[in-house]
């Protein structure tokens, strides 16, 4: 044991050490080849702008150089390979996407998932703003503020297991395991089988992202919150505007850059969680969504590539408009350096 | 002080907010309590009641058997078997008060306890709260096994440590919460440190293309990853046949772990890095600093607020995965992460509530105590650079 | 009738306690300027009034009424910040019309009020621009325009000049002067530290110490007859020079003698007990005048001249203070650094101090 | 690794063959091996328990390991070209898929003779391992080792003793009993569909059990393979007759709302229940692992035959199966034996021995089987006269591990048969 | 030998341009400070001079060498900016050795520099502090003892005392005064849009406005005799007084006749040729008196008097102009609002600028 931890120990060194002695090496180089310390002004002057010409891209390369390599490279595949059949050996041209275009489940998929869109960021910010403003109005916020990010400690297969105790079914003569149903019925009512009605079992799926996602929300838009001038708050009071004026009509709308952020996160979120999905139903009871689908396809019995590319696909055209309204958003707010 | 203080001011009153709060923390932490709760409590608990009722007692209906036949003694004209259910019972009914018993399987629950019941055929059985019986016919007994009788037997609150006791000693954990920590670390640090030399470069440098490479890493942000392991396993694979190495080596992780968080966090830092007061980078140019030093020396020690909140990220991410590690680390005893170790323990077809609750419940610790190590930068670190004077 | 009463009014934080008992009588129409250094509670008064601070005893009247309890927007009165603390997601119109909107008045009342209070300020051409596309000025004319919108008993000012540039800071004074003019039955509390806008706006100024009122009056009298030491260094800039001495001769026109020797003649009644006691002549810089002769008070070499065109400030030191004295010379002046120059001023322009800080006069 | 039971020692074990294979075998010392399976927990020890004699035998070192994402991992190691040298694959249509793409080396023909001659239903095991290769010829890849039984149906002797129930001998006995129960104030059935990713499989096992008990095997195997269609009213005569008992509100506890949401491995808990939820349970071989704990099997619990229709006597005693089999996905001299290693005795009485496997090799000493419910089952299946393995496991990964189980999850939901049918029928047309 | 040399330095962005052409000779050790509105390019000039910015076209020379390509830290440069820009996480020892730390200077060296800084800036007792810990006189002093520290030949001022307070920016100011003698050889560049930071510190100003030097020279010549109206509206406040004539007499002695009527004398000499035309005559305020007698130059009612005591400005409308015109009087003064009053100036006071605004003065 003592061995493995210290081997463990040393290869988290190396590979850290590893890393940073890169960039550390890369300068060091940059400097022999390009000496600045001493010498005649106009060749330092000339070595400094070829320096600054390189080291962008000695800065940028590693983060470049994996990105192409781990998600680039595999997108473009993706990309080829949606043009292919199941084995990707065969072109099959655009029979996959005529698939899509007919598909029920494809369609159920995407339904659901405009579903998920139009909810959880929304429920998320939303819930994340209200304790946020809450939670900076009492002494014990901080506690309470750990408390709701919890869950963001919990991976999401354990968090669906915890919300399957609370979704469980009995019949109505049983005793029920499931807290919802305990509580339903302790009121007089029929438990319910939540996870299979339908439609409805999406919201309960989603409640789940949603506990787990609400402390990010939280956390960042405290810190928003912070940061809007006090005195524009207090102005709105003596303007005569009560708590929930100020809170919508004055504070929300100072936030709202950040509001975006964090909607925009838990969105692309929203679009690659499946977890969820796959331990609570499997996509059963309709609840299928695009990222479970294209999990199903691409290993379920063998696998089919193509048409997992598609859908792939399709999840990332989804978000296009997303993130070019953001950089958008990103570059109107500080104009660049 | 901040906005919301003044809040208060207007006059909500606090104690409607302090009862708020308190009210979605609860909400909030009863999935959480119900894990806790349930790992705490006795596999075959688990699925017969609900978790609430752990805490309570609960009135538990099981089954014993009465001596044997040719304990029997003989009183006056009746046979009697006498004892306690509780003795040597194969039935394994846990000790309790009894309340009622019954003899049917369909109405265990008939009689009181304490009360002398007429079961027919001559018969009578007595159960007291202690467990003792007293069991008498009026003509000797002819079964060939003791009688089953079903109790409704008290119990008070029980609790026990077994699942954590089996998760913790199972074979290889130790090993893996090592291997676990050794994939956890450098993959938290590695992406940090290279997102945040690319984040510099995208905020503070200025070269060709640089608003190219921004969309780009930000569209990045939304690949799924499932798409990308079978090229990517690939490549590794022709590497370490190429070069004669193993396919599967942390440094393999740690750089896919990298990658895959990458795009957002130089999303993140770049938005933090950004904000970062020009005039003092442009001071250190002035005092000679090169891109270099100013990162090194100034803006790495600025953006600790930001890099202690995304590695929290990064850490929960890896630390809860299992897919990747399984993927680029293998799934032998050795090289099995802690995810990947206690799911082992489940057992082909799941089901096993109590070491799934128990797992959780492990799991969760190292990253909470990663939280609240790093969760005062997390508050006033996060996307800070988007918030005017965070 | 009175605009604001305050009556002992205390502030604690805790158990910082901030203001120990404050008296004042505001009428209605008046324009009242708080001055007083950093910290010194002046703000924290203003709030109190506005009833952004809960007062902690005392009694606090607007209008007649005691508003100790009553809610800020309840109190007929209107604020301006220092930071403007304009709505930043709003226009300037709805900045404006924000609090009749949350008091549910009629479309066309709002719109006539904002329209009113824009042609006021000259505010009109930017009702449709968001604060971030305003200047500085500009905003803080909207901030005004806010304020003046509420139709305010009592307007509240907290430092509204003190983000701008010089340039605009002259100007917009000369705008809340205007605004004094117009509003003349609209009580003003206005708190600044600097000196020229307390100067000229004020119709009376009270000046804070350390939550202590140390002296109310209106401008001109602060500056010629300061009630105490610290008055009179606080007002005046650059501020009057302090020198050192002990009481000679008292009397209807006391004879101090200076450290350097010389002895002056101080045209203030001086108790006789004071004979031979330490005292502080104090002597603005503008009353300071070279003297060719040997009627002089100090004499000093000259540490640096600042010759701002219209008038050259000299800095003396080896004069009987520490501190390096202050003269303002009108114009310009051939004195160079480094010289020997001797001072002298008209007797009647002369205070003198106590050691407890507070004036001879009576 | 310690050998569970000390070679020589109890002569229930036939040591002669370990004896024999490891003096075949002295030649792979010290080569590796590595095998990738769906065991996991309990399962994964018995396995590995196994291994151990394999790794005496020849010093070789072999280990296994597993995962809950098995199944994405055997996809993602074999196309990404770092497979293990052996997948223990659970699915044949996994296997088809995997033959078809090139990842498997065929065992040869000698194998596929040896399984002929010595499992029971040779013919039928050695079909289910048979799958065209990637140069479309036909060639045997999976060596069947461990099997499950599915025509199982679940009760506890002491609550039909004291209800006076007695174990049916007819689908019509069955349907007669379930009856008497209800009208004795109980539930009769058990049911869970219920399967986190899995939901709805243990559907699927009801309807081929009744496929077998309907129509004649050669239907099923053309339902298999789809030339019988999925909406053909062979099937959905099948489907219905599980729905006669799924789908009747007094059949099943908790209503026919709680069988689709009822987790298959809490539903078998009813039995034990004091009063029993039910009385009867329709379930493989393996569920007595989700008993609980001191559940001791043929006291507590015990098991029959699903029964078949008397009125049908020509279509015999079928048994409804499924196994594991073994594929070579990287060859090797220590593949090979390790192959060989599975066709000696001991591999299977090892294990046998302890818990939950069946086998259908002939050669096995019966009486090795721990305990009499599990020597039962083995009688059955090395005696049944039809062996079928499981159809969803043969359908395409997509339509048995899929459109099924959701077609099935809305059929017990509320659609018709013919309805449900319809649209596992229109995703299966989909795949083409 | 001079300090700094810009020649027909231009400075575009992207289509904007900036600046148009300036040139300039700095010499070594001369006090130069930048003045003009705000956004007429006086930062972007002296980034440029820093290497902050590049040079569009145009030679920089600093100590007789081009520095266009040259790097900030090789141009023997150092700057202070107007945000302090310290480094918030290094004690103020630390930010002051950062620059030589990274020159790889000695740790003795290093050593001997901060505290030679430390000292002449009183930082002495605070080197180990953090900046957050450092009241804002204290960091701006910090920022300056860093720039000390490189040894510069050049010293570059950004707006520094534009984020203190009065109190403190007098102070500072008179530190910067006493720095600028210490290091007599050093040449200094100070950019600011406060007057009296510009008249006392400068050895010479230069008046920027849109892009373009509009005057050059000593602080109390630009006062005096203002190239342009652009720079006598911009030096001197208030600003000067400019009111529209037309040139009767030209000549020597020209005379010219206001708007109400009355003529006036002007010791300037105007071209015959400009007989006729309109002009601009400027007086500064505190140039102005109360006339009683008829030789008046302009005649208005009071809008507003403003008393500070030491002066009183008056601000008259219905004089010539259409914005009042201000008067400064010393000490107090009995007119107050609403009373007609006459200005007279002294003919030397007055200043003639023709159309284009150029002064008539040689
Ligand atoms: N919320 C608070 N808690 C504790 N002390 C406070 C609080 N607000 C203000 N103070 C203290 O009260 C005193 C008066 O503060 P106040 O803001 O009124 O000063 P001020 O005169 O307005 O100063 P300035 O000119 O700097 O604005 C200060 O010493 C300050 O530290
Ligand atoms: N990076 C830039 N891109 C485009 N225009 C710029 C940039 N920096 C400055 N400008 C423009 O150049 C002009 C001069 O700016 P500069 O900052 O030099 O003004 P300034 O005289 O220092 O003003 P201030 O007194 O407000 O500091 C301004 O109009 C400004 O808008
Ligand atoms: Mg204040
Ligand atoms: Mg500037």
């Amino acid at each position: 044991m003592a061995s493995q931890i210290i081997s463990a120990f040393g290869a988290v060194i190396t590979g850290v050490f590893a890393c940073a002695i890169y960039y550390w090496l890369s300068d060091k180089l940059l400097q022999i080849i390009l000496p600045v310390r001493s010498g005649d002004v106009r060749r330092i002057s000339a070595n400094l702008k070829t320096q600054a010409a390189i080291r962008p891209w000695l800065f940028l390369g590693p983060a470049l150089l994996l990105m192409i390599v781990y998600l680039v490279y595999p997108v473009i595949a993706t990309f080829i390979l949606s043009f292919y059949d199941r084995s990707g050996g065969n072109f099959v041209g655009l029979a996959n996407y005529k698939w899509a275009a007919t598909d029920a489940q494809f369609r159920q998929s995407i339904f659901n998932n405009i579903l998920w869109l139009a909810v959880v960021p929304a429920a998320c910010t939303f819930f994340g703003l209200v304790i946020a403003v809450l939670t900076d109005r009492i002494w014990w916020g901080n506690i309470a503020k750990s408390l709701i990010f919890m869950p963001m400690a919990i991976s999401f297969v354990g968090a669906s297991v915890i919300w399957k105790f609370i979704y469980e079914y009995r019949g109505a003569d049983g005793t029920q395991i499931g807290l919802l149903n305990a509580i339903v019925q302790f009121f007089g009512g029929d438990p319910q089988v939540w996870i299979a009605m339908p439609i409805w079992n999406n919201f309960f799926l989603m409640v789940i992202l949603i506990w787990i996602q609400t402390g990010f929300a939280m956390v960042i838009l405290s810190a928003a919150l912070r940061g809007i001038p006090e005195e524009t708050i207090e102005a709105a009071v003596i303007d005569g505007a009560n708590g929930w004026q100020i809170f919508w009509k004055i504070m929300v709308p100072q936030i709202w850059g950040t509001i975006a952020v964090v909607w925009t996160t838990i969105t692309i979120l929203v679009l690659k969680v499946f977890d969820i999905v796959l331990t609570m139903t499997n996509g059963q009871w309709n609840t299928m969504v695009l990222a479970n689908l294209m999990f199903d396809w691409m290993f379920r019995g063998g696998g089919d590539s193509g048409r997992s590319a598609i859908i792939a696909l399709i999840i990332m055209a989804a978000v296009t408009p997303i993130m070019i309204w953001n950089i958008r958003q990103a570059s109107e707010d500080r104009g660049g350096h | 002080m901040n906005a919301a203080i003044n809040l208060r001011r207007i006059g909500l009153p606090r104690l409607i907010v302090h009862l708020s709060v308190l009210l979605i923390c609860i909400l909030w932490l009863i999935p959480t309590i119900g894990i806790l709760v349930t790992s705490l409590r006795e596999p075959g608990q688990i699925a017969s009641s609900g978790w609430w009722t752990a805490f309570t007692g609960a009135a538990e209906t099981s089954a014993a058997r009465l001596g044997e036949p040719s304990t029997a003694r003989q009183d006056g004209p009746n046979f009697v078997i006498s004892g306690s259910v509780f003795d040597g019972s194969q039935e394994g009914a846990k000790k309790g008060a009894v309340r009622a018993f019954g003899t049917k399987v369909a109405a265990p629950t008939e009689f009181t306890a304490g009360n002398p019941a007429d079961i027919g055929d001559g018969e009578t059985l007595t159960v007291n709260e202690d467990g003792s019986y007293v069991y008498s016919k009026n003509a000797p007994f002819s079964d060939k096994r003791g009688k089953r009788v079903y109790l409704s037997i008290a119990q008070p609150a029980s609790f026990t440590l077994d699942n954590y006791r089996t998760v913790l000693t199972s074979q290889g954990i130790g090993q893996a919460f090592v291997n676990s920590l050794t994939v956890a670390i450098p993959a938290t640090i590695i992406p940090i440190l290279i997102s945040a030399f690319a984040a510099y470069a995208l905020s503070w440098m200025h070269f060709p293309g640089r608003a190219i490479i921004i969309a780009v890493v930000v569209g990045l942000i939304v690949v799924p990853l499932q798409m990308s392991l079978i090229p990517l396993l690939k490549m590794y694979n022709e590497i370490g046949a190429f070069f004669g190495i193993a396919s599967r080596s942390y440094v393999g992780i740690w750089l896919a772990h990298a990658a895959f968080g990458m795009p957002l966090a130089i999303y993140l830092l770049r938005n933090y890095i950004a904000g970062l007061p020009k005039e003092v980078i442009e001071s250190a140019r002035v005092d000679g600093a090169s891109d270099f030093e100013i990162f090194v020396r100034i803006v790495l020690p600025l953006s600790f607020p930001a890099l202690a909140s995304f590695s929290i990220f990064q850490f929960l991410w890896t630390w809860n995965d299992l897919l990747v590690a399984m993927v680029f680390l293998g799934t032998g005893k050795d090289q099995l992460v802690l995810t990947g170790a206690l799911n082992a323990l489940l057992g082909s077809m799941g089901g096993k509530w109590e070491i799934l609750t128990a797992s959780a419940f492990i799991t969760i610790i190292v990253p909470i105590i990663v939280f609240f190590a790093l969760q005062r930068y997390l508050v006033r670190g996060l996307l800070a650079g988007s918030v005017k004077g965070g | 009738m009175t605009g604001v009463t305050l009556k002992e009014i205390r502030k604690s934080y805790g158990q910082v306690k901030v203001l120990h008992g404050i008296d004042l009588e505001i009428e209605q129409g008046e324009f009242i300027v708080f001055v007083g250094p950093s910290g010194c509670g002046k703000s924290t008064l203003l709030r109190m009034i506005a009833g952004l601070e809960t007062v902690t005893s005392g009694q606090m009247s607007i209008d007649g009424e005691v508003v100790n309890e009553v809610p800020p927007s309840r109190r007929g009165i209107a604020m301006v910040f220092q930071s403007y603390a304009l709505y930043p997601h709003m226009t300037v119109y709805d900045n404006m019309a924000f609090g009749m909107r949350i008091a549910r008045e009629s479309k066309t009342e709002i719109d006539r009020r904002v329209r009113a209070a824009a042609d006021t300020l000259q505010l009109t051409p930017y009702l449709d621009r968001l604060p971030k596309a305003l200047s500085g000025g500009q905003r803080q004319r909207v901030a005004i325009g806010r304020a003046i919108c509420r139709n305010p008993k009592v307007f509240l000012f907290d430092e509204p000049l003190s983000n701008l540039d010089a340039a605009l800071r002259v100007a917009t004074r000369i705008e809340i002067a205007r605004l004094k003019e117009k509003l003349a039955d609209t009580t003003m509390i206005y708190v600044t530290h600097d000196q020229v806008e307390a100067m000229t706006l004020a119709d009376r100024i009270v000046v804070l110490s350390a939550g202590k009122i140390e002296q109310v009056g209106p401008p001109l009298e602060l500056y010629e007859r300061p009630a105490n030491l610290f008055v009179a260094r606080f007002i005046g800039s650059p501020a009057m020079n302090i020198l050192p001495v002990t009481i000679g001769e008292p009397g209807a026109e006391a004879s101090v003698s200076l450290k350097g020797g010389k002895s002056a003649r101080v045209p203030i009644a001086v108790p006789t007990a004071d004979k031979g006691k330490p005292a502080n002549l104090g002597v603005r810089p503008e009353d300071l005048e070279i003297s060719t002769g040997d009627d002089y008070l100090v004499e000093g070499r000259v540490l640096l001249v600042e010759a701002l065109g219209e008038v050259t400030l000299l800095y003396l030191e080896g004069g009987a203070g520490e501190e390096p004295i202050v003269v303002k010379l009108p114009g310009t002046s051939d004195v160079s650094k480094g010289d020997i120059v001797r001072l002298k001023a008209a007797p009647e322009k002369l205070h003198l101090f106590n050691t407890e800080g507070r004036t001879y006069r009576i | 690794q310690e050998l569970k039971f000390p070679p020589g020692e109890d002569a229930k074990f036939n040591w002669k063959s370990f004896e024999d294979f490891k003096a075949a075998h002295a030649d792979i010392k010290g080569q590796s091996l590595t095998l990738f399976g769906p065991w996991r927990g309990e399962d994964e020890v018995l396995f590995n328990s196994v291994l151990a004699y394999f790794n005496a035998a020849t010093g070789v070192n072999g280990k296994y390991s597993s995962s809950e994402n098995y199944e994405q991992q055997i996809v993602i190691d074999t196309q990404a070209g770092s497979p293990p040298n052996i997948a223990i694959i659970p699915q044949p249509g996994l296997l088809a898929d995997l033959s078809t793409k090139g990842f498997l080396t065929p065992l040869g023909q000698e194998n596929a003779d040896w399984v002929k001659t010595n499992y029971g239903s040779g013919e039928d095991w050695i079909r289910y391992g048979t799958y065209k290769g990637k140069d479309g010829e036909e060639g045997y890849f999976g060596f069947p080792f461990k099997a499950d039984l599915k025509s199982m149906v679940w009760y506890v002797p002491e609550n039909f003793e004291e209800a006076g129930y007695e174990v049916p001998k007819t689908m019509e006995d069955l349907l007669k009993l379930t009856d008497q129960i209800v009208e004795d104030g109980g539930v009769p059935w058990c049911i869970g569909l219920g399967s986190g990713g899995a939901t709805g499989w243990p559907a699927t096992d009801w309807v081929e059990d009744m496929m077998l008990r309907t129509q004649t095997p050669e239907t099923y195997d053309k339902w298999v393979s789809n030339e019988v269609k999925f909406d053909d009213p062979a099937v959905v005569g099948a489907i219905d007759e599980f729905g006669k008992f799924a789908k009747n509100e007094k059949y099943v506890a908790g209503g026919v709302a709680a069988v689709a949401s009822t987790d298959f491995r809490d539903s078998p808990k009813g039995l034990f229940d004091i009063p029993p939820k039910c009385y009867l349970h329709h379930q493989a071989s393996f569920v007595p692992s989700f008993f609980p704990p001191d559940k001791e099997l043929g006291v507590d619990a015990d098991f029959f035959y699903m029964p078949t229709y008397a009125s049908k006597p020509e279509l015999g005693t079928p048994v409804l199966g499924a196994g594991t089999f073994f594929a070579i996905t990287k060859d090797s001299p220590a593949s090979k034996a390790f192959i060989e290693f599975l066709k000696t005795p001991i591999a299977h009485e090892v294990w046998m021995a302890q818990a939950s496997f069946l086998t259908p090799y002939k050669g096995v000493n019966l009486h090795a089987y721990a305990n009499d419910v599990l020597k039962k089952q083995g009688e059955l299946l090395t005696n049944a006269t039809t062996f079928r393995f499981d159809a969803s496991d043969q359908m395409p990964g997509k339509i048995g591990a899929g459109a099924f189980w959701t077609g099935m999850i809305d059929y017990v939901g509320g659609k018709d048969a013919k309805t449900a049918a319809g649209e596992i029928q229109k995703a299966w047309d989909g795949l083409k």
